[in-house]
């Protein structure tokens, strides 16, 4: 019963993870606007693998090797880089001045650029107001 | 059970590989490669989950984590180079 | 188990990693550093030698992992020669470079210390891919050498350089791999044992990834049609890089003694049977468009480097003759060229400095500040480089056709060739030194510096060694003879290799 | 032993005039004069003995190997030689020195003229055939020396160059001779050869051997077709003319002649070869100095004329030919050195050696005159002087030939016109010259020069008539002993005489006497003629025309082949590879039975992936980043295939080197135009096509064979087996790299830092602006906020990740390099987020020092086994059980690993370093460079 | 090409402090230092963990400088609250872009909208940032120079006033109750 339990979580951990990933690059090939394929690798692509993570953690577990948590520490990576990768991306979408599609005018404001004086340490430095 | 997941979980993201490199050819922009650059990787991470159940072992951990890490770093530079920037300044 | 073996590769190696950890140190300390382990080195080569020649090859397993599994270093008469020759090179070089040329740079004993170490190791290894390894230090390190002192056309030259020598190693690698797919090992000994049990589908690998070798080693001697990457490296490169370079082609003619006279054994059925065939027609063109190409140079520099190519084609023509007498000669004559050549490069900086404008271009210029050193220096070289008497040049060539009369049927391809290149050699050379010597222009304002002693005293060591070369003639072509009777001794090597190993466990 | 001091005395004494010169001219020369004396008194001391027909001997191996030793002899022939050498040199040397200008280095001069008179000594002297090749290849260049000694003018540079070619490759064909006359009779010792005349003759390599020597001989006697270097080496100082272009250098060739008619003469081949050259010789010598107009040039032809008759009558070789030959030698060197020296005063003292501005000079030269006019008349052949005698005894040889040479009066008639043709230079000579009408001017007016140039001229003249008049008692004793040791027939009871009686021989000379007085009465109509209608085949301009052309041929010939491209480089490389393998294949290629593989359908997939991402990695290669970014995802795949075949080690390895990879090709693009040159579609994409096709053929069938039948290899059975009891590690992978073959890992560590080490220096040595000076504006768009943020929470988790990589290698995937990777990738992401300047400032390792620490650190766990008495890089490793914390190893294999990781780091950042501090431009000269090549 | 300096790391921004944080630097990164090992060997043998104390020891020391201010969390109350509604927008924000990717000819109406940002502290804005970006068909894309606004780009978006509003209550407002406040 368990078994049978978990072998269907695990499919379907799976079936997700892949259903999700095949969708983001879907997005990637479908999609005719850059800005929008921007969308689907950042979130489908890595929920899709998270669930993949689970199906092995979860798997593994199964398998009697004990809970192995280390996998987890795959998807805290992906979170931490997917979003700049994206926003990375974006700046230089926007500055390549990129087709945004329908009504995709970039604000005004951002072409202003402020002229601000020179921080040593890009970061912690607080803006100035 | 698990056995037929898997084969679909392999086809659907070899596919989506495939998509993602069609993506990475066609273009047109250099950001669109690299955002299809990004997702092949983010892809290879899923295929390594796979074969990790498949082959029921956790060989290949240390390299899904290496892809998760430097492939950012990849990413990174290449949208740096991309605006026309030096990567590094 | 001999320690000093190792001397000739941890003496450099750690000379360099001193001169890094103290980067920011004076150049004096570097350069008396790097002289000190250069000394050491060399004199740690000779101590070898001397045990080399008084007895059977020693063999050296690397972290006591015995062959054929583990690397090992087999110390024998033939890289106990190469040895010797690179530590004399080197001192000289060195000490050149210590008058000012390394101050022209970064890191130039560092880079200079490695080469050395990769040579070294190169001629030491017992083991192919360790080989292809000392290849990669003594060609990375050689490419930050060429470009020591900066300036277009050395860039220019050293990015060909590195180019062409990694399509080489890449080749090298593809043979390596074909050694292993046919005999499962990388050791040389084990190899050559295995050549002689080998299935024919593995013979065929085999012969296929010999030949591989072959053309991989022929790159680095420059072998024509493979000589492209030399000419513009040598004659671009600073005086003492070039110099060190000398021995650089004799590299790849080590490679073939090695690997083809001995490991596979040129004559016998495991390579393909025209093997040396080959090599006698890849030297006799080798030599001819080497003094061709040296007729029609338009600075002393290229000159001489076409010279070089020229010399590894009558290297490569004397070990395609086969036979003990052959090989004697042909070592004779790799060690005569190298000390000629080095010293040829320095004494060409000499006088490139000294015409001031016209450097090394040969037509008219100013008259150089010593006419009467640098002229008789050249006139001296000119003599060695050519083969005329009573240089080691004459007795290396002498000694060379001797030993084709051995083979009739050749023997008049060989005598024609050989002869007309020495007539080139001597047209070309005549012409050089008529027009820098003789055939002056207005000369400058300001008389260049004369060179001091300690930039003239490389040369005439090195032009020193090699009137040595022929006035002890007699004993060193004995020694030679004892050196090519043990590098074709084939079944003997594999049983000291495989046999006394020194490895344990 | 004194022998080798008659050659030694010369050779050092060289040094002493030189030295000498800082006690002025006279010294130069007074030493010069001593050097030659002592060097005669040590030969004299012999001279009896030899007489005796004892001559001394001297034996000293020198290379055994080559059969070549220090033998010399002093037999007849050599005596002869000798005494000709250090006589006339001892007169050359006096007349030089009141001859030469103020403005020549003496001391130079006389250095060279002692060192070709110990060269020359040598050649006659030495017994080993090889030896002989040796001096005489000295000869040749200090002939060279000698004639380029006003190298400021240009025809002496010529001639220099050219006789030095010209002997050259005599001597060339000489040495290859006298190996194959070595090789065929087993011994290059003269003495033996003559013993083994019989043997030799019958070798089939004889002929090649004779012609070669031969032709060593007729280039430095400057025989047919190649007398016509002589005549250019006039450009040499007078004194050099009369000591080697009349007296001895040129007649090297006629004592080698000489010197091995005993061991090779008496064949037909010998007498048609050195006959037929040598009366050619004599006729076209003679024939030109007919038409030469230089005074010095007329000689020079004469003397090529006289050599002729010499070798003629060596080849006809009966023993009075070489009577006559020996005897001819001897008066020749009188009669002719004189000549030159008398020619050098009038050029000395008239400034002039043109015929046609000469006359008169009688009157004017009242002293050197009638001894030039004897002299003349010797050459012409005069009686009762020695030319005659010698010229008799050839007019008389010629009518007794050992072999059948056309009509019998064929030879005869010829040899007469020779003769005749003498008599007409001599008489042009003499009467041009001190006779007839005297020109108005002079460049300089003539008057006598000092007794230093006259004595020697009277010595030489002297002799000449001496010998004419007491020819038995002055000549003969010495021709007998000489013409015994060159010829293989007995000679003996030689006597000559003035008087024969009358015989077809005196009928002969009184013609060629009569028809050269009218051709010299004729020339005044003939040789403008020939001036300026006919022109001569002149072998001079054809010789500067060939060296010139092959100069043209080899510089276009280099730009054609050798035009400094990569492309035709690498394409050469490939050719000679495919047909160097591709040829083993066809001869060796055995029949096999194809094993169908069983195929993997992912596996398909997978290289599908591939196969398309690498096309289009090339369809974009123009367009570097897009190639780039293609690339980067062929890296992937290509990882994905190796955790295909489970090798994690590779495939993290492979992960790890991609991503440095490409962010240093980055920073390289940043110096090159964004786009690759325009490639125009032209032969050479055929050509490419073609050879990458032959390549892929070869590579592919490796390949199969090399799957067809998979190596059995015991080492890795052996790797597997020892890995952990060894290696004291599970992961066989890395136990190969640390342990196995940690030598390699060691030089590749090294070979890393090296790159790094260059990449710096070329940097440097590029001498680009620094751009970088303080962090710019680190605005948004330069550091955006999100990435600073992120790349320094990545920070220490990278670093941990890195360590755990680390430390388990040597069980588990990992080990240094790859953790070393990741260590600078963390930092690599600091640089992207922050820039250099902050970067730097927070984090400041030297990198120089890291590299080296590294390699330190992997080299000394090596020493270190070596201090307890192990093999270098013995590996050690222990396991310690600690109370709580459980059981622990220790490895070598760590720290040797560690250095590795620090080189790694430290190399990596030190390229990126300093590749980031460029200035971001396509405009940077020194990367054009990369572009030329298309 | 000018030499680097030979002095070793340098820990500017952090001057003498006591020992506590001269030993951990960042308490909260050698936390994290320990937890990654501790993951990463997924084991929590006491070998292990000391192994992840000296690491959280060692490592800091070399990471701190480049993070001169250590982020803070002032509250992990709502940090914690914070989590299940990230994740469950996640969830919910992967299915929606799903559907959109899958209904064929339908083209979704991008817009652009600007946030004006109220956070101040760069973890923060950091954080923010990343949430809309893994959140409902919103990438972030760009931040001004004063880091003020946040140029946000929607799929497909109805009114932006609405998504601007629903950003800034829901993820905006708990991310300041995290790090600032």
């Amino acid at each position: 019963m368990i078994e049978l339990l978990s072998e269907v979580l695990v499919s379907a951990l799976i079936l997700v993870g892949a259903f999700f990933t095949l969708v983001g690059s879907l997005g990637l090939t479908r999609l005719r606007d850059f800005f929008a394929r921007l969308h689907g690798p950042t979130k489908a692509t890595t929920l899709g693998v998270g669930s993949l993570l689970l199906a092995s953690l979860v798997f593994i577990a199964l398998e009697g090797d004990g809970l192995r948590l280390h996998k987890v520490l795959i998807a805290i990576f992906l979170f931490l880089t997917a979003p700049v990768s994206a926003h990375l991306l974006a700046k230089a979408a926007i500055c390549l001045k990129v087709g945004t599609g329908p009504a995709g005018e970039v604000p005004e404001t951002f072409d202003a650029t402020q002229s601000l004086e020179i921080p040593r340490d890009p970061v912690s430095t607080p803006p100035a107001t | 059970m698990i056995p037929i997941a898997l084969t679909i979980g392999f086809s659907a993201v070899m596919v989506s590989m495939f998509m993602a490199l069609f993506r990475l050819i066609r273009g047109p922009r250099l950001v669109d490669r690299i955002l299809a650059l990004d997702t092949l990787s983010i892809n290879a991470i899923a295929l390594l989950m796979l074969v990790g159940i498949y082959l029921r072992s956790d060989m290949f951990f240390e390299a899904a984590l290496l892809i998760a890490m430097l492939g950012f770093v990849g990413t990174v530079s290449l949208s740096k180079h991309a605006v026309g920037r030096s990567v590094i300044e | 188990m001999n320690h000093l073996i190792l001397a000739p590769i941890l003496i450099p190696a750690l000379s360099a990693v001193i001169v890094l950890l103290t980067a920011r140190a004076d150049l004096r300390l570097h350069r008396s550093l790097s002289l000190l382990a250069m000394l050491l080195s060399c004199s740690a080569s000779i101590a070898l030698a001397y045990s080399a020649f008084s007895g059977a090859p020693q063999v050296y397993a690397m972290g006591g992992w015995p062959p054929p599994h583990g690397i090992v270093f087999v110390l024998d008469r033939l890289s106990a020669t190469m040895l010797v020759l690179l530590g004399v090179l080197g001192l000289a070089a060195l000490l050149y470079a210590s008058q000012g040329w390394d101050a022209r740079g970064k890191n130039f004993h560092a880079l200079f210390h490695f080469q050395i170490m990769g040579l070294n190791g190169a001629f030491l290894t017992g083991d192919l891919f360790n080989l292809f390894v000392c290849f990669e230090i003594l060609l990375i390190a050689s490419y930050g050498l060429l470009l020591h002192g900066g300036g277009q056309e050395r860039l220019r030259a050293g990015l060909h350089y590195v180019i062409l020598n990694l399509v080489g190693s890449a080749f090298f690698v593809i043979g390596l791999a074909l050694v292993y797919g046919g005999s499962g090992t990388l050791n040389m000994a084990e190899l050559a044992r295995k050549l002689t049990v080998a299935s024919p589908a593995e013979g065929v690998v085999l012969t296929a990834a010999g030949l591989m070798l072959l053309f991989v080693f022929s790159i680095k001697a420059a072998a024509v049609p493979l000589q492209f990457w030399l000419p513009a490296a040598y004659a671009n490169a600073a005086a003492p890089v070039a110099c060190l370079f000398a021995i650089m082609t004799k590299v790849g003619l080590y490679g073939i003694l090695r690997i083809h006279g001995l490991v596979y054994g040129l004559d016998s059925p495991h390579i393909v049977r025209y093997a040396p065939f080959l090599l006698l027609v890849g030297g006799a063109v080798t030599l001819l468009v080497g003094a061709f190409g040296a007729l029609g140079s338009r600075g002393l520099r290229e000159l001489l480097a076409w010279l070089v190519i020229s010399s590894v084609g009558t290297a490569l023509l004397a070990i395609g003759l086969l036979g003990t007498e052959a090989t004697a000669a042909a070592l004779y004559y790799m060690v005569h060229s190298t000390l000629a050549a080095g010293a040829m490069f320095l004494l060409a900086e000499l006088i490139r400095e000294q015409r001031g404008s016209t450097g090394d271009l040969l037509r008219p210029g100013p008259n150089v500040t010593q006419p009467t050193l640098l002229g008789g220096l050249f006139l001296l070289g000119a003599l060695t480089v050519a083969g005329l008497p009573p240089t080691s040049g004459f007795i290396g060539k002498a000694a060379v056709l001797a030993s084709a009369t051995h083979r009739p049927e050749v023997v008049a391809t060989v005598y024609a060739v050989v002869l007309l290149g020495g007539l080139i050699g001597l047209v070309t050379l005549s012409r050089a030194g008529s027009v820098l010597f003789w055939n002056l222009g207005p000369s400058p304002d300001i008389q260049p510096r004369a060179a001091g002693v300690g930039r003239v005293l490389p040369v005439l060591l090195l032009f020193g060694l090699t009137l040595g070369m022929s006035a002890g003639g007699g004993p060193l072509l004995e020694l030679m003879t004892g050196v090519a009777a043990q590098a074709t001794d084939t079944s003997s090597y594999i049983d000291v290799v495989l046999r006394d190993s020194g490895g344990h466990r | 032993m004194t022998l080798l001091l008659v050659i030694l005395i010369p050779l050092l004494g060289a040094m002493l005039p030189p030295l000498m010169m800082r006690w002025g001219r006279g010294a130069s020369a007074g030493s010069a004069i001593l050097v030659t004396l002592a060097a005669l008194g040590a030969w004299g001391s012999m001279v009896p003995a030899a007489l005796r027909g004892e001559g001394a001997t001297f034996k000293l191996p020198w290379i055994p190997a080559l059969g070549l030793n220090l033998s010399l002899t002093l037999d007849g022939l050599a005596l002869l030689f000798s005494g000709l050498i250090l006589g006339i040199g001892l007169l050359v040397v006096l007349y030089a020195k009141d001859y030469l200008y103020k403005s020549d280095p003496m001391g130079r001069f006389f250095a060279y003229l002692l060192l070709f008179m110990g060269a020359m000594l040598g050649v006659v002297l030495s017994a080993n055939l090889l030896l002989t090749v040796v001096f005489w290849e000295l000869t040749s260049i200090t002939s060279f020396l000698l004639i380029g000694f006003w190298g400021h003018r240009a025809d002496a540079r010529r001639g220099a160059r050219m006789a030095l070619t010209i002997t050259g490759l005599g001597g060339l064909c000489f040495l290859g001779g006298a190996l194959l006359l070595g090789h065929l009779a087993g011994t290059f010792e003269i003495a033996e050869l003559t013993s083994l005349r019989d043997s030799t003759l019958s070798h089939g390599w004889y002929v090649p051997a004779l012609v070669l020597i031969l032709l060593g001989a007729f280039t430095k006697s400057a025989q047919f077709p190649f007398q016509f270097w002589l005549p250019q080496a006039m450009a040499a100082p007078t004194p050099v003319s009369s000591y080697l272009h009349s007296a001895t250098m040129v007649k090297a060739g006629v004592f080698l002649i000489a010197r091995l008619h005993p061991a090779l003469g008496g064949s037909e081949v010998w007498f048609y070869l050195v006959g037929g050259v040598g009366l050619a010789t004599l006729l076209v010598g003679a024939f030109l100095a007919n038409l030469a107009y230089d005074l010095k040039g007329l000689l020079a032809y004469s003397t090529v004329s006289h050599l002729g008759l010499i070798v003629a009558l060596l080849g006809i070789g009966t023993q009075y030919a070489v009577v006559a030959a020996i005897f001819h030698i001897l008066n020749h060197a009188l009669f002719k050195a004189s000549l030159f020296m008398s020619a050098g005063i009038v050029d000395h003292q008239a400034g002039t050696r043109d015929l046609r501005s000469l006359g008169g000079l009688w009157r004017l030269l009242p002293f050197t005159a009638p001894l030039a006019l004897i002299a003349a008349a010797a050459m012409a052949g005069l009686p009762p002087l020695n030319g005659f005698l010698s010229k008799e005894l050839f007019l008389e040889q010629t009518l007794e030939l050992p072999f059948a040479a056309g009509p019998w009066w064929l030879v005869p008639a010829l040899a007469t016109l020779g003769a005749l043709l003498s008599m007409g230079y001599a008489v042009r000579f003499g009467v041009n010259t001190f006779l007839g009408p005297q020109p108005k001017t002079f460049p300089k007016p003539p008057i006598e020069p000092p007794w230093g140039m006259r004595i020697p001229v009277a010595l030489l003249v002297a002799g000449c008539v001496a010998i004419g008049l007491l020819p038995d008692l002055l000549g003969a004793p010495i021709v007998e002993l000489a013409a015994a040791a060159s010829s293989y027939l007995e000679v003996e009871g030689v006597h000559f005489a003035l008087w024969h009686g009358f015989t077809p021989a005196l009928l002969m000379s009184g013609i060629a006497i009569v028809g050269g007085v009218g051709l010299w009465y004729l020339q005044r109509w003939f040789v403008p003629v020939f001036d300026q209608s006919i022109p001569l085949p002149s072998g001079e301009r054809l010789f500067r025309a060939t060296i010139a052309g092959l100069v043209d041929l080899s510089r276009s010939a280099k730009r054609a082949f050798h035009p400094g491209k990569l492309q035709t480089a690498i394409a050469w490389m490939i050719l000679s590879v495919v047909l160097l393998v591709g040829s083993a294949l066809l001869v060796k290629l055995p029949r096999w039975t194809p094993s169908p593989a069983d195929i993997d359908p992912s596996l398909l997939g997978g290289v599908a992936l591939l196969l398309l991402a690498i096309g289009a990695a090339l369809y974009f290669h123009r367009r570097r980043a897009v190639s780039l970014a293609i690339l980067g995802a062929v890296g992937l795949l290509l990882s994905m295939g190796f955790v295909y075949l489970s090798a994690p080690d590779l495939a993290l390895t492979q992960l790890s080197v991609e991503v440095s990879t490409i962010v240093l090709m980055l920073l390289a693009l940043h110096l090159l135009p964004a786009q690759s040159v325009k490639e125009r579609v032209g032969l050479h994409h055929l050509r490419d096509g073609v050879l990458a096709l032959g390549a892929a053929v070869v590579v592919g069938t490796l390949t199969w064979l090399l799957l067809i039948d998979p190596p059995t290899s015991a080492t890795s059975a052996y790797y597997l087996a020892q890995s952990k009891p060894g290696g004291g590690g599970t992961n066989v992978v890395n136990v190969i790299l640390v342990d196995f073959r940690g030598f390699d890992t060691f030089g590749e560590v090294i070979v890393l830092g090296i790159a790094a080490l260059g990449v710096y220096a070329m940097l440097f040595g590029m001498g680009l602006p620094t751009r970088w000076t303080r962090p710019e504006t680190p605005d948004e768009s330069a550091y955006p906020l999100m990435l600073g943020v992120v790349a320094r929470v990545l920070l220490p988790l990278a670093l941990v990740v890195g360590i755990y990589l680390f430390l388990r290698g040597h069980n588990e995937p990992g080990g240094g390099f790859v953790a070393g990777l990741v260590f600078s990738a963390a930092i690599i992401l600091q640089y992207l987020a922050s820039g250099i300047g902050w970067t730097q400032h927070k984090m400041n390792i030297p990198f120089h020092p890291l590299i080296a620490l590294g390699i330190f650190v992997a080299g000394l766990t090596g020493v270190i086994a070596i201090a307890f008495g192990q093999p270098f890089l013995r590996s050690w490793f222990e396991y310690y059980h600690v109370p709580i914390l459980g059981e622990i190893e220790l490895a070598s294999a760590m720290a040797f690993d560690l250095g590795v990781t620090l080189t790694v780091v430290g190399g990596l950042l030190m390229v990126l370093v300093n590749l980031s501090k460029l200035p971001r431009s396509t405009s940077v000269r020194p990367l054009t460079l990369a572009e030329e090549e298309d | 090409m000018k030499e680097q300096r030979p002095t070793l790391v340098v820990l500017e921004d952090a001057p003498d402090h006591p020992w506590r944080l001269r030993l951990f630097p960042q308490p909260i990164t050698s936390i994290a230092v320990g937890l990654t090992w501790l993951l990463l060997v997924n084991s929590v043998h006491p070998a292990h963990l000391t192994l992840a104390a000296l690491l959280g020891v060692i490592v800091p020391h070399f990471s701190s400088p480049f993070m001169p201010i250590a982020p803070q969390v002032r509250s992990w109350w709502a940090l914690l609250s914070f989590a299940p509604i990230f994740l469950f927008d996640l969830v919910i924000a992967n299915i929606s872009v799903a559907i959109l990717i899958l209904r064929i000819g339908y083209v979704p109406r991008s817009r652009w909208i600007t946030i004006p940002l109220d956070a101040r502290d760069p973890f923060a804005i950091t954080t923010l940032a990343a949430v809309i970006s893994l959140t409902p068909g919103t990438v972030s894309s760009r931040l001004t120079e004063d880091r003020r606004f946040l140029l946000v780009h929607v799929l497909d978006c109805n009114s932006k006033e609405l998504e601007v509003e629903k950003i800034k209550a829901r993820y905006e407002a708990p991310i300041r109750r995290i790090f600032e406040s």
